[in-house]
């Protein structure tokens, strides 16, 4: 077994089965703050599956979708904070 | 001729800038422009009764055919000459009648304006501009019939005139395109060339349906004649001048002018003899039981015009005779009566008959005029008004079929009335004692007298003396309408014959009804019956039904909700797209084209239709702007495995700013709404779930379309080379389709401008605009 | 002065780490950018010590990659066992570290090591409250603390 | 053997994340799930990251993955203080098991965090 | 992978109507956007799939030595999400404003009767 | 929202947000990037600090108002749209400096448009979301 | 050849704009920024009208990548004309700005605004790329937007929520037409198109594809049943705002369906009647709409969607004569519904008010202004030889030559129900004595004569160019006979793109 069909059939679905379970609690919550965090991790998972699907693809250049992800995708955590503290 | 028509608009149009000049006496001076143009006129007459038809020609919009084209045989002749002349008396009356009257100049501005586009319509040899000219005579005459604009009835009248002809030109417009069409030109001579084309055509009752329609609203055909009574709200120099003797007329030219093209048959006949027929005496009835003398004449107006349409309609050559004599005959008696029934009005201050009596001591001239006037319109022998009557009965007599008594006696009870209302009008204020309250009324200025009785010593001169009248200006005339040539012999007398009889029992009957005091007709069981006909009513009924449709109608497509306005257009959309597939026929779809799903494409777009499915269900804006991120996450996921990494990176960062904006504004609203209605969220799921099955559908579709050019290979290929790009979606960005870019940038620019203003401007409200 | 020389420095070699290309003109360009950021940003706050010392930085980095493996095991274990064996709880803990920059990495490394997370800094900046998943002793905890990562933490740092 | 090691990191990597996600899924209030899903998908995704600096040789793939794992690091533990730190003052409810709570009613109405229960604000 | 992809759209365009003929503005806008990225996605399914070869050339390249995706439905695409944030941006603001001077978020309520017209 | 994670956080962040936009912004060109996703990284830099440190700080760290960068962006992209007529050329047509340039790679009008579109990137967002924050009643 | 030329009204316009957001909260610069850019523009698009005029089909490769590869700017003959009209009303309406505009508005960038709008319109009749055509598109709603909730009053904001909505619905089907379309061509370039889209092995693809542009251009243009955000918000925005609205923005929608339907889709018989009949629609729901309002820019409103049917009408019935009546119509339109906005403005500065029930006496005391508006009034309402009659003949022609005798009628009373409704105005608004409210407030009276002459004059020089119109009917049928020439031989607009 090849390394990209280690990735294609193993790691790839645990990924996909990882973040189909995380989108459960962000669909479940109860609260926002559960969604918001159902969120972040959704997007710390997809920043592994780009990582993955890069080396699967043999494109480096999908790592820097990865980078801005990591970069940025916090902010939309604060910016919930920030909406939820205002809110209370 | 041309310089005729412009003169009268270019003078009109100093007025505009110099009217001040002309507010006083001076005004007086406009009365040069008709009185040069009628003796411009005055000069072709030997021309034009020699037979002569003069052309004149100057390119104008030449891609239509419309030329600057005039045409002056009898018929535009006997128009132009009392246009002109008829106008030049109302203008030296009007400069007096209407004296330091603040807008004095405009009077004149309209009038000159509503003269020119006469002359024009009698002139033009082309259809098009005779309906240029044509609507022109309605604008103006809206002004000057909305002269006293302070006035609501005014006001009133002036729109329902308006409307009445403008509904009629525009109705008329598409007759004579559509005879145009046929004829493929506009000039009359084509058209005339081509009468038997229309006549034959399978369009012809369409197109004469139009065209009388047209005619019948300007000439106040019942039931369009309304309008005309009341325009009688205008100064009393324009009714004299416009519904006396021009503009009503003009109804009558076009059908005089269109008999070759249109006459003749017997749907023309009957149309025209019946509706006139019905016109004339019903508006003689009555004329009779008005106190107003301004509604007197204008009814005895409306009947004269159904007198011009039945003889047109007759359409034999005595008829046109007669036709052509009775338009000379009416202005000359009509205009009179009106300008003296405007002396009356000045002096005393009113026009009601009940209220007028003696006048005649008081104002003798006027008297004379008024009574020379209302014995022509009475038909008095040795009148002009008698040769026109005399002719009337000589036409119907003359005809050969059983109806021509049936008609002539229709004919005798008109004119019956008509010599009672002439009576009424031309002598009833002048006769008897003089009442106290009108002792004190003084003569006006000779310059309001004198034409009246200039015009009606001509009802005399003419009556005394028809020969020169009958060669001169109605022979031509009639040769103008029929296209041949007709000799007109008048006479002054004819032998004593059934026709004098007539005549002479006519006048009779009227002369007794006008002494039976013809009011107390209101009361019988006929004019009671005449009076409950009003189509002005009726039609103002159907206006206000029309109106309350049209409230209805835009009350609901257009009624205020967002929703509704999204619903109609989806469903017009879906409606064009299912018709369009139904047509399109089934479809097969070649499956081994689609590529094979992975783990992570159903992850994404589990995902993705989560995210969706909770946005729609949730109750919480904020849970809902987190699905929405998933989606954009989701999607941004998708463009990552779909090799669009400049797509993943800005949808993912716009999606995050989304995020922010929303958060940042959304804190103060309130939970969403919950209108929780089953039927309508069926509903609209209903319409919203056809919507995106078409799009799928129509996506499927496409897809199966086989392969493409590939515009790409291009850029693939020059990226690099020419465009020092490796990523190629940037160099189509920032070189290829640059342009994008760059425009694209200032839609951003001015978003955010506009959030800047819309959250930072606060108009004052004493700020407008 | 120094530390914004030494911030230019850091940005100049995240700028190499970036591009990947470790020429000199890249390494210029980048320490030029960083010149430019830091003066858009023209701060004026005194006291800032950033980055003292690199090399003990990049040791703490990968200790708490270390510490990360750990207690991810640990957590691991715990969630896919049917029965939970934590006993959460919110911790008081009284810091040492005094400046900014200490607080953050301080509460930075507490949040990533196994158990511990970090809800709020107090406004006095003296007082951290963390939220611990295996708290069996509150006291034990703080010392634990006190002597293991801020201690090592604050050595780096002073 | 290089294969072997990515096999490893992996596969590790993938499993710490679906630990994570499992976690986020199972416990029983806000702040655990928070305290397990930092941790464990950083190191995952740190792990994943690792694996693609050892597939690609060229330089700037491995500094292009520290750089993310930098960032990583850098950034979650700062989003989960913040969205714990809003969970708390929302007044979300602590786990039944929850052994001690020292924040409670320290925080005054504008939100700003107090040292001891009795400072004056 | 086109087939998912195809009920994917025809789903986003069918819930954005739907949220567009809620008589909440919010939901008016959720309805708006879902429509945007139901276009997006449209435009680059119907601009073929390429799974894994981004267009970008090669360090060491002048053309491309492999298949790649199609730039141009990308570069469409890209205008299109930028202009539409233009748009959202805007339009959010404006629905706050509209909130804050009628004080509803209900769509309904946005009828100022003719009366009051200047 | 004073958090002084946040607040140190975003001091280090935005320098290094910066930076990241700013490579993005100049290897558009060659990988995955751009202008505009330059533009909105740096403009996120900035959002965060406004979070953290509230709007007038972040305001004064830019010194000038983020409005006054959209002329100065449409400004740099119209001239680099322009500039192209001066040498008898469509507009748009794109300029190269004939050599190559460190770092840059070909440098031309390209960069100058995507520089001016990264810059009115940053205005457009700052624009819209400070006057958010600063405005909203 | 490539040729700047082309796009110098945009670029005028766009340096305007770029200039006037420099001088921000600079009212003064900014207004002469706007004038002299609003001149500029004119003269430019007079030179590029002249050039097209003599000299044929011109085109500009935009990057200098030859089309279908780069973005193309053609400019012939129906461009060109439409780009100098835009410049004549874009010009009147900057001028009237100057003086009408309040400063507040200035202040918060109304000017850069509106030449963004203006270069928007220009770029939309110029472009030979439809993905280019929706940017432009994009331009214009955006600066729409902008203007028309500029100010923020309660009226104009909600009338802007529908505006703005359903505007971007228009938008969602443009670019899902813009989708498919590249779906099964592959191209984007409006020449290449018109030579794909036949071969196109799928035929219903083609009109499906065309259903899309259809829904998003009727939106646009405001085609009964799309029209609803137009009377709900056209009403609201300042007058000179309204009057670039009200000339221009429906007509790119024409504009727009004219050239996608004449040069990239043929249309069917199908597509034709179903113009005709929402021809017919639209002229009678705007005449109802027109005949109930008492608020005059709102049956202003409903004007503009009464005779946008008249237009589309002509398009549907797809003769030359039809199509020759739809363009001069069109060249009238933007001119004198421009005109009937400023008008609006000028109405309002004098009383204070838009509603007839209150107006009245302005005859009285402006009798000269009173009798260049009835001028405009009337060349409105088609009363020849002003500009609005000639139309009408050739559509009444083609309504005969096709037999469309319903849309015949449908014109014949949509003039009649303007003519009633411009008359009504005129006997209320001038005539009546003035009302005693006291909401009536005369501003103008109290102005310098500057600012008077700033307002006056631009509705006048649209008047001398609807009376030039109509009395030069003969050239401007010229250019229109030779414009739907354009439109039905394509072949030489495709080999100027294409080479
Ligand atoms: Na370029
Ligand atoms: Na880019």
């Amino acid at each position: 077994m090849t390394l990209i069909n280690y990735l294609d059939y193993v790691i790839i679905p645990i990924l996909s089965v990882s973040m189909i379970i995380t989108f459960i609690r962000l669909i479940r919550g109860p609260r926002v703050v559960d969604r918001v965090i159902a969120l972040d991790l959704i997007i710390t998972i997809g920043i592994g599956f780009i990582t993955v699907f890069s080396i699967r693809s043999g494109k480096e250049l999908f790592m820097d979708v990865a980078m801005i992800l990591a970069l940025i995708a916090f902010l939309g955590t604060v910016a919930f904070s920030y909406y939820l503290e205002k809110k209370t | 001729m041309l310089i005729s028509v412009l003169l009268g608009l270019f003078v009109a149009c100093l007025l505009v800038p110099f009217g001040h000049f002309f507010r006083d006496r001076k005004s007086l001076l406009l009365a040069l422009v008709p009185g040069v143009i009628f003796l411009y006129f005055i000069q072709k007459l030997p021309a034009i009764s020699s037979g002569q038809v003069l052309f004149e020609s100057k390119n104008w919009v030449p891609a239509l055919g419309v030329n600057l084209g005039f045409r002056l045989d009898g018929l535009s002749l006997l128009f132009v000459l009392l246009i002109s002349g008829i106008g030049t008396l109302v203008f030296i009356y009007a400069s007096s009648y209407l004296k330091g009257h603040r807008y004095l100049d405009k009077f004149f501005g309209y009038l000159l304006l509503f003269m020119s586009a006469m002359l024009g319509l009698v002139l033009s040899n082309n259809v098009l501009l005779l309906f240029i000219f044509w609507e022109l005579t309605s604008i103006s005459s809206f002004f000057l019939i909305g002269f006293n604009n302070e006035q609501e009835d005014s006001r009133r009248s002036a729109l329902t005139a308006l409307s009445i002809t403008g509904l009629g030109g525009l109705i008329l417009m598409a007759g004579l395109v559509w005879m145009g069409a046929i004829a493929g030109s506009f000039s009359f001579g084509e058209i005339l060339n081509h009468a038997s084309a229309i006549k034959g055509s399978k369009f012809y009752p369409y197109i004469l349906a139009l065209f009388l329609f047209g005619a019948f609203t300007k000439s106040a055909q019942y039931p369009f004649h309304f309008w005309l009574p009341g325009a009688m709200k205008a100064p009393t120099p324009v009714s004299a001048y416009l519904h006396s003797a021009t503009m009503v007329k003009a109804g009558i030219f076009i059908m005089a002018r269109f008999t070759p093209v249109l006459g003749g048959t017997e749907m023309w006949k009957w149309t025209l003899m019946i509706v006139g027929g019905f016109t004339m005496l019903y508006a003689s009835i009555l004329s009779l039981t008005k106190r107003d003398l301004k509604g007197i004449l204008a009814y005895s107006t409306i009947s004269a015009l159904g007198i011009l349409t039945f003889l047109l309609g007759i359409g034999t050559s005595h008829a046109i005779i007669a036709a052509c004599v009775f338009i000379l005959v009416h202005a000359l008696y009509k205009a009179p009566l009106f300008l003296v029934t405007g002396i009356i009005d000045h002096e005393t201050g009113t026009r009601d008959i009940t209220k007028l009596s003696g006048l005649g001591k008081v104002l003798g001239p006027v008297a004379l005029a008024g009574g020379l006037a209302g014995l022509s319109s009475a038909g008095l022998p040795f009148t002009f008004g008698f040769i026109g009557k005399d002719l009337i009965y000589e036409t119907t007599l003359h005809l050969e079929s059983k109806w021509g008594w049936y008609l002539t006696g229709l004919a005798i009870l008109t004119n019956v009335g008509l010599v009672g209302a002439g009576l009424l009008a031309g002598f009833k204020p002048f006769m008897g004692r003089v009442r106290e309250e009108l002792r004190g009324v003084h003569m006006p200025s000779p310059l309001m007298w004198v034409p009246p009785l200039l015009l009606a010593l001509l009802c005399v001169l003419f009556g005394w003396n028809p020969e020169w009248a009958g060669a001169n200006l109605a022979e031509p005339a009639v040769k103008g309408i029929l296209q041949k040539y007709v000799a007109v012999e008048l006479k002054v007398w004819h032998g004593f014959n059934t026709i004098v009889i007539l005549s002479l029992a006519t006048l009779g009957i009227g002369v007794i009804l006008f002494l039976l005091n013809p009011a107390r007709l209101k009361s019988t069981p006929l004019v009671s019956f005449l009076e409950s006909l009003r189509p002005g009513v009726v039609m103002g009924r159907m206006f206000v039904y029309f109106k309350r449709f049209a409230t209805a109608y835009t009350d609901y497509f257009h009624d205020g909700y967002l929703r509704s306005y999204i619903i109609k257009m989806i469903l017009f959309a879906e409606a064009l797209l299912i018709y369009e597939i139904y047509r399109g026929g089934p479809f097969t779809i070649d499956f081994s084209k689609f590529s094979s799903i992975h783990v992570y494409d159903v992850a994404i777009i589990a995902v993705l239709l989560g995210a969706l499915y909770k946005t729609l269900k949730t109750s919480s804006r904020l849970t809902a702007v987190v699905c929405l991120s998933v989606i954009g996450y989701a999607i941004c996921v998708l463009f990552v495995v779909y090799s669009a990494p400049d797509l993943a990176m800005t949808q993912f960062t716009i999606d995050t700013l989304t995020v922010v904006l929303f958060v940042l504004v959304l804190y103060r609203l309130p939970p969403f709404l919950k209108f929780r209605s089953r039927k309508v969220m069926l509903r609209d799921a209903i319409i919203s779930v056809v919507f995106g099955m078409l799009l799928s559908i129509i996506c499927l579709r496409v897809l199966v379309e086989p392969a493409r050019y590939n515009i790409s290979d291009f850029y693939a290929k020059y990226a690099y080379t020419l465009g020092k790009g490796r990523n190629v979606v940037n160099v189509i960005l920032v070189d290829f389709r640059g342009f994008d870019t760059m425009f694209e940038i200032v839609v951003l620019s001015v978003a955010s401008i506009g959030v800047y203003s819309l959250l930072k401007l606060r108009l004052k409200s004493s700020e407008k605009e | 002065m120094v530390k914004q020389f030494l911030m230019n420095l850091l940005l100049s070699f995240i700028w190499v780490a970036l591009t990947g290309t470790l020429y000199y003109s890249n390494f210029l360009f980048g320490f030029m950018i960083g010149f430019a950021i830091l003066w858009v940003m023209n701060r004026t706050e005194e006291d800032q010590r950033y980055f003292t010392r690199v090399p003990k930085t990049i040791y703490l980095l990968f200790y708490f990659v270390y510490e990360l493996i750990k207690a991810n095991i640990q957590v691991a274990y715990d969630v896919i066992t049917p029965k939970y064996f934590f006993k959460p709880g919110i911790v008081k803990y009284p810091m040492s570290a005094r400046t900014d920059l200490e607080i953050n990495l301080l509460s930075t490394v507490i949040s990533l090591t196994p158990g511990t997370l970090i809800l709020d800094i107090s406004e006095d900046k003296k007082t951290l409250y963390i939220h611990v998943m295996y708290l069996k002793d509150k006291s034990s905890f703080i010392k634990q603390t006190k002597n293991g990562i801020e201690k090592r933490l604050l050595e780096i740092l002073r | 053997m290089k294969e072997i090691v990515l096999i490893f990191l992996t596969t590790i990597g993938a499993l710490s994340i679906l630990f994570a996600s499992i976690g986020i899924l199972r416990m029983p209030d806000f702040f655990l799930r928070l305290s397990v899903t930092v941790k464990a998908s950083t190191l995952g995704v740190g792990l994943l990251l690792m694996s693609a600096a050892m597939v690609f040789p060229e330089v700037f793939v491995t500094t292009k993955a520290i750089a993310i794992g930098f960032f990583l690091l850098l950034t979650s533990p700062v989003a989960a203080h913040m969205i714990g730190r809003v969970s708390y003052l929302s007044g979300i409810a602590l786990w039944a098991g929850t052994q001690l709570d020292e924040l409670d009613g320290m925080y005054d109405d504008e939100h700003n965090l107090k040292s001891h229960a009795d400072e004056m604000n | 992978m086109e087939l998912l992809l195809v009920l994917t759209i025809g789903i986003l365009y069918a819930s954005g109507m739907y949220m567009m003929l809620r008589r909440s503005m919010v939901k008016l806008l959720l309805g708006i956007l879902l429509l945007g990225n139901a276009t997006n996605i449209l435009i680059f399914l119907l601009g073929n799939l390429t799974a894994g070869k981004p267009p970008v050339i090669a360090p060491g390249l002048k053309v491309f030595n492999d298949i790649y995706a199609d730039p141009i439905p990308q570069a469409l695409i890209l205008t299109a999400i930028v202009i539409s944030f233009g748009l959202t941006a805007f339009a959010i603001v404006l629905l706050k404003r509209v909130y804050v001077l009628v004080d509803s978020d209900d769509l309904d309520d946005l009828n100022t009767p003719e009366e009051e017209d200047i | 929202m004073r958090s002084t994670i946040l607040q140190t956080a975003s001091q280090y962040l935005l320098p290094i947000l910066l930076l990241f936009s700013f490579f993005l912004l100049i290897r558009g060109h060659y990988s995955p990037g751009g202008g505009f996703v330059g533009g909105l990284v740096a403009s996120i830099a900035f959002v965060l600090h406004s979070f953290a440190h509230g709007v007038e700080n972040t305001m004064k760290i830019i010194r000038y108002k983020p409005l006054s960068l959209i002329p100065i962006g449409l400004g740099m992209s119209t001239v680099s749209m322009l500039l192209p007529l001066f040498f008898g050329k469509p507009v748009m047509t794109s300029l190269w400096v004939p050599t190559q340039v460190p770092v840059f790679g070909s440098v031309g009008t390209t960069l100058l448009f995507d520089m001016g579109v990264y810059l009115l990137v940053v205005g457009v967002v700052l624009t819209i979301l400070f006057t958010i924050s600063l405005f909203s009643e | 050849m490539t040729d700047n030329t082309i796009i110098g009204t945009i670029i005028i316009h766009l340096l305007a704009a770029v200039l006037q957001l420099a001088f921000w909260r600079k009212t003064k610069a900014q207004r002469y920024i706007s004038v002299t850019a609003a001149f500029l523009g004119l003269l430019s698009a007079i030179a590029l009208f002249y050039k097209v005029y003599h000299s044929g089909i011109l085109i500009m490769n935009a990057a200098n990548w030859r089309a279908p590869f780069g973005i193309v700017f053609v400019a012939d003959l129906f461009s060109s004309s439409l780009v100098l009209i835009t410049a004549l009303a874009s010009l009147a309406v900057s001028v009237f700005s100057a003086a009408g505009i309040n400063r507040a508005r200035m202040l918060y960038g109304y000017f850069p605004i509106f030449h963004f709008l203006v270069m928007g319109l220009n770029g939309a009749f110029l472009t030979g790329d439809i993905f280019n055509l929706y940017v432009w598109f994009e331009v214009i709603i955006i600066s729409s937007f902008v203007l028309m909730t500029l100010g923020g009053r309660k009226a104009q904001l909600e009338g802007a929520v529908k505006y703005m909505a359903l505007n971007i619905l228009a938008s969602t089907f443009f670019l899902t037409g813009i989708g498919i379309m590249y779906g099964i061509t592959g191209s984007l370039n409006m020449a290449d198109l018109a030579l794909r889209m036949p071969r196109v092995q799928n035929q219903s693809l083609v009109h499906l594809c065309s259903i899309f542009f259809l829904l998003g251009f009727g939106i646009k243009s405001a085609v009964f049943p799309l029209y609803f955000w137009l009377p709900s918000s056209y009403h609201t925005p300042p007058s000179a705002v309204a009057a670039t609205f009200g000339g221009l923005l429906t007509k790119v929608g024409i504009y727009a369906m004219f050239r996608v339907f004449t040069l990239i889709f043929t249309p069917d018989d199908d597509l034709k009647n179903l113009l005709i009949v929402l021809a017919i629609f639209t002229i009678v729901t705007g005449m109802f709409g027109a005949l109930i309002k008492d608020n005059i820019r709102r049956f202003f409103s409903s004007l503009i969607v009464c005779h946008i049917g008249f237009m589309v009408g002509g398009l549907g019935m797809y003769t030359k004569v039809a199509m020759m009546g739809a363009v001069f119509y069109l060249f009238h339109d933007i001119l004198v519904k421009t005109n009937m906005f400023l008008i609006a403005g000028l109405i309002r500065l004098l009383r204070g008010s838009m509603n007839i029930k209150l107006l009245g006496g302005i005859y009285r005391e402006y009798p000269k202004i009173s009798l260049v508006i009835a001028l405009v009034l009337f060349s409105l309402v088609g009363i020849p030889p002003l500009s609005g009659f000639w139309p009408k003949i050739y559509l009444l022609e083609a309504g005969f030559d096709t037999k469309s005798y319903v849309l015949s009628g449908a014109i014949i009373i949509g003039s009649f129900i303007t003519l009633f409704v411009i008359a009504r105005m005129w006997s209320e608004v001038f005539w009546k004595e003035a009302s005693a409210d006291e909401r009536i407030q005369d501003t103008f009276k109290a102005m310098s004569p500057t600012k008077k002459l700033l307002l006056v004059s631009p509705v006048v020089m649209l008047c001398i160019c609807s009376v030039l119109i109509g009395l030069d009917a003969q050239f401007i049928i010229e250019v229109v006979d030779r414009i739907t020439d354009e439109m039905i031989n394509t072949a030489p607009y495709i080999r100027a793109v294409l080479g």
